[in-house]
């Protein structure tokens, strides 16, 4: 009975935003308001504004890029505010979930996957640019390859390889990277991360090292995303 | 170097952050979070010196032109505030320097100074922003971190209250960002400018998508700004929070969401397209509630900190007020109220926090004649609450004054009726901690001893200064606000 | 995307959550979750977003997925108490 | 009928709807708080599903711009939109499941219900 004003209330907002949907732009239609002069201009075949074929990429890194540092930051406030909740005293009611397996099949496929994972994560970091991925999906991977370390051979061994202090650290000088990189295009007498306007070469459209400022953001993304996503199952696990 | 100014101020603070848990973890944390907010003061006040005379800095973030890029503007509304919660945040570093260590993990105070830093750089990425997603963005930035120097004290009822607040505020962004969902389909920009011009047309074309947008734009930002009935994670969070932290969720944090609804209203919200949805009115009668409901609670406190955020309920209550007034007089008050209640209630809460970290009592029974011992302290906290009351000569009495003026204005003189009522009712329950304050006998006195370390006592004579100051010349902000208003409203 | 296969991910997308929004046992609940976001990864990969949907596969069904069953683990498995 | 029909033309819409309007019910009405984080995770996706949708075109193709001239893609502004949005979800995601560990070690509940009852 206490659900009734909760209830009443989802009944209001379903009822508006169905409505609302029932008189909606079209979908999947061409001639709808969001497809303007705005969106013309990133899909521009020619590359030379941006240097790279994706147009995603050329949007969270290069038109957007203010956004994607206030998307890295709030990562960055998550993972800290989780690590700074974590690190206090255990309570009367704490376990220890991971603590790694003795079985041999186990510890020799994820030793045997484990490299074939981090190969993959570091390819699809570094072709952010030409190809769908990018710094944010290819990072995760890369920590992905960390957080089966740490369920196969436990917390412990895993801290050996990085430690949740070090974690801190390259988390924070990697988020400093992509402001260096923005500082870069100020100094270089433009805007605050600008690309081909700063002067970045662009390189050829296509190959891998291209894009300026867009290839070194999404490398600095990567080892951050991956930083964090260690740092973080690290402290979950219950190392620290 | 000037003109990079506006995207500077919430990069300084950003590097900053990132740059303590690189080299802050040894005790440097603080001294180079008090660095960096210094800093970002400098940046404000320089840019508040460039905006007064009207002139509005637009930056090109990326050096891409404002459809396709990211615009950020300081207008002197802007550098106005940024300057107060700069300033603001400057005292409550001060403060903290000593009462922090003390009352957290010491292997997290680094993170402390870093979410500090963070929480700044999140609300001057709201106050500069001239894009919608870029708005939603840095909105999440300061929310996490709010809930980060929450949590972080290492209490059960700290979690909880930062629990409940992250989860309701993720409903706020989930709310925001469906609204940006429905007005990024029918206009196709985020630009405020662009989606101002785009906005009539659309309004006409598809009507329900834009009143159901409002509508859930300003839900979410209501929800971050505890407008009443949404304030319900307000006096948890504020009263479980480490002192500096409720200084700053109650002075500053609260107050951005209501400036980000006062930039939609006046910059995009205009005119024909809510014309049709009774908005303001909704939004008085919701700060009238908020006015009540919170001076009547906060009677019922026996905590000293909660009764300060229930205060803040209050508060946040006569902003809406005179923004919901939409008139000259009242945004001017409102406006002035927003920077007032960010100097009186941080320093009122630095004042409990002293208290608590020299007594380590928290109840208001046990503040009883507390001012033999604390004699500066006492006088801040009386100055506080005679300005929250609305005593002449403190600088509550010229925002009042001019809310006041604003419902005369505005043909509602039963609106500045409520206001005087809810004077009185602030009255009823900040004075009889003062008098108990100067005048009672304490159950327990406090070990013998100086008042407090002078870094913690300065900065709350500081801002008390400031209030009277501002109290006794409120010409300069007040001219200055007037122009803002008058700006804003379009005349 | 108006194809058979596309509306049947829909209407897939929306049994999952009501089953995880119904499941009293969370994680049940986690890994009918996993499945859901990885449906969704799949819609997105047929509304042309690949982007988004490398993305939603790695983080949304990945890291979200293990973070509620770390959770889970150091907590309790059923959303009754007295389980 | 009328909007029966709007609707049905409109399914992605429709779905994405009812998907945010599941999250935000378990999100106010369990008590729960881990079943409270999954509801706020089916309701982001609601949101990213209805705002990728918006960018879908009938024979779109994916936005890597090198296929010619004359070809259709999809929005790759909505794409962005939504990879910082993803990005914000795990992030909250992470830092409430941290404390909400945290606050089981503690007092032993996850029930919301019952931490009021724990306080009084």
């Amino acid at each position: 009975m206490r659900h009734v004003p909760a209830l009443l209330l989802l009944l209001m907002v379903a009822y508006v935003l169905f409505l609302t949907m029932a008189e909606a732009p079209a979908f999947g239609v061409v001639d709808v308001p969001s497809r303007n002069l705005v969106v013309d201009r990133y899909l521009d075949p020619d590359p030379e504004e941006t240097g790279v074929p994706n147009a995603v990429a050329r949007i969270i890194f290069d038109y957007r890029a203010h956004d994607t540092l206030g998307e890295a930051t709030v990562l960055f406030v998550a993972v800290g505010a989780a690590a700074a909740v974590l690190v206090g005293r255990p309570g009367p009611f704490a376990t220890r979930p991971v603590t790694g397996t003795d079985d041999p099949i186990l510890r020799t496929v994820a030793r045997l996957v484990i490299p074939f994972v981090q190969v993959y994560a570091v390819y699809v970091i570094t072709h952010g640019h030409v190809s769908p991925g990018g710094g944010f999906a290819g990072g995760t991977i890369l920590g992905g390859s960390f957080v089966l370390y740490l369920f196969v051979f436990g917390p412990g061994r895993a801290a050996r390889k990085l430690s949740p202090a070090r974690g801190e650290m390259v988390e924070g000088l990697t988020a400093l990277w992509y402001i260096l990189v923005g500082l870069g295009g100020l100094l270089l007498g433009a805007s605050f991360l600008a690309n081909a306007a700063a002067g970045f070469p662009l390189g050829v459209p296509g190959k891998l090292l291209s894009g300026g400022a867009i290839w070194l953001i999404g490398l600095g993304i990567g080892l951050k995303v991956a930083a964090t996503v260690a740092n973080l199952f690290l402290h979950l696990a219950g190392e620290s | 170097m000037l003109k990079h100014l506006p995207v500077l101020l919430t990069v300084m603070p950003l590097a900053g952050a990132f740059l303590v848990p690189v080299f802050g973890r040894s005790g440097r944390g603080h001294r180079m979070a008090l660095v960096t907010v210094a800093v970002t003061l400098l940046a404000a006040v320089t840019m508040l010196g460039i905006t007064a005379g009207g002139e509005v800095l637009r930056y090109r973030v990326g050096d891409w032109p404002p459809p396709w890029g990211i615009e950020l503007r300081v207008d002197a509304l802007g550098a106005l505030l940024a300057s107060f919660f700069a300033l603001v945040y400057l005292a409550v570093t001060i403060f903290a320097g000593r009462d922090i260590p003390g009352e957290l993990n010491p292997a997290s105070v680094h993170w402390y100074w870093s979410l500090l830093l963070l929480l700044l750089a999140g609300i001057n990425g709201v106050v500069t922003a001239h894009d919608l997603f870029n708005l939603f963005v840095f909105t999440e930035v300061f929310s996490l971190a709010a809930c980060g120097i929450i949590s972080i004290r290492d209490r059960l009822d700290s979690l909880e209250a930062a629990i409940k607040y992250l989860i309701l505020s993720a409903v706020a962004a989930g709310c925001i960002l469906l609204g940006i969902a429905l007005v990024y389909m029918v206009t196709g920009h985020l630009n405020l400018s662009y989606l101002a011009a785009e906005l009539p047309m659309a309004a006409r074309l598809y009507p329900k998508n834009v009143l159901a947008m409002v509508a859930l734009l300003t839900t979410g930002f209501a929800l971050k700004s505890a407008l009443f009935p949404l304030h319900v994670w307000l006096p948890d969070a504020h009263s479980s929070a480490p002192s500096p932290s409720s200084a700053l969720l109650s002075g500053l944090v609260v107050k951005v969401g209501i400036v980000a609804l006062i930039r939609l209203f006046t910059t995009v919200f205009t005119g024909p397209v809510i014309a049709a949805l009774p908005v303001p009115v909704f939004m008085i009668v919701m700060a009238v509630g908020g006015i009540i409901f919170g001076a009547l609670f906060a009677m019922t406190q026996r905590d000293l900190k909660r009764m300060l955020a229930y205060s803040t309920v209050t508060q946040v209550g006569y902003i809406y007020l005179g923004f919901g007034l939409l008139n000259e007089t009242a945004l001017t008050g409102a406006l002035l109220h927003i920077i007032n209640h960010a100097l009186l209630k941080s320093m009122l809460f630095m004042c409990a926090g002293l208290f608590i970290h020299r007594t380590g009592k928290r109840r208001i029974a046990d503040m009883a004649g507390l001012a033999r011992h604390m004699p500066l302290t006492m006088s801040c906290f009386t100055i506080g609450a005679m300005a929250m009351v609305g005593i002449p000569v403190t600088n509550g009495f010229v925002s009042k004054w001019h809310l006041v003026l604003g419902t005369l204005h505005g043909g509602q003189p039963l609106l500045a009726g409520v206001i005087l009522l809810s004077s009185l009712l602030s009255s009823i329950y900040y004075f009889p901690v003062v008098v108990a304050g100067w005048f009672g006998h304490p159950a327990s006195p406090p070990p013998p001893g100086p008042e407090g370390p002078p870094s913690m006592v300065w900065p709350i004579v500081a801002l008390a200064s400031l209030c009277l100051i501002l109290g006794v010349w409120p010409h300069l902000p007040l001219r200055l606000l007037g122009d803002v208003a008058r700006t804003l409203l379009g005349r | 995307m108006i194809t058979l296969f596309g509306v049947g991910c829909l209407v897939f997308l929306v049994v999952c959550a009501l089953v995880v929004a119904r499941t009293r046992d969370l994680l049940a609940a986690t890994v009918v979750f996993a499945a859901y976001s990885l449906v969704m990864a799949l819609v997105w990969q047929q509304l042309q977003s690949p982007d988004v949907a490398i993305t939603e596969a790695a983080l949304g069904a990945g890291i979200t997925s293990l973070l509620f069953l770390l959770a889970i683990g150091r907590t309790r498995r059923t959303e009754d108490e007295e389980g | 009928m009328e909007i029966s029909l709007g609707l049905f033309l409109r399914l992605n819409y429709l779905v994405a709807i009812t998907l945010f309007l599941i999250g935000l019910h378990t999100m106010l009405t369990h008590s729960n708080l881990i079943k409270k984080v999954m509801g706020m995770n089916i309701m982001e996706t609601g949101i990213f599903l209805f705002l990728v949708s918006i960018g879908y075109a009938r024979q779109s193709l994916a936005p890597i711009v090198d296929q010619g001239d004359g070809v259709i893609y999809a929005n790759p502004l909505v794409s962005a939109i939504v990879l910082t949005g993803i990005v914000i979800a795990v992030s909250t995601t992470a830092y409430t499941l941290s404390m909400i560990v945290k606050l089981y070690e503690r007092c032993g509940t996850l029930d919301v219900d019952r931490l009021e009852r724990l306080r009084t």
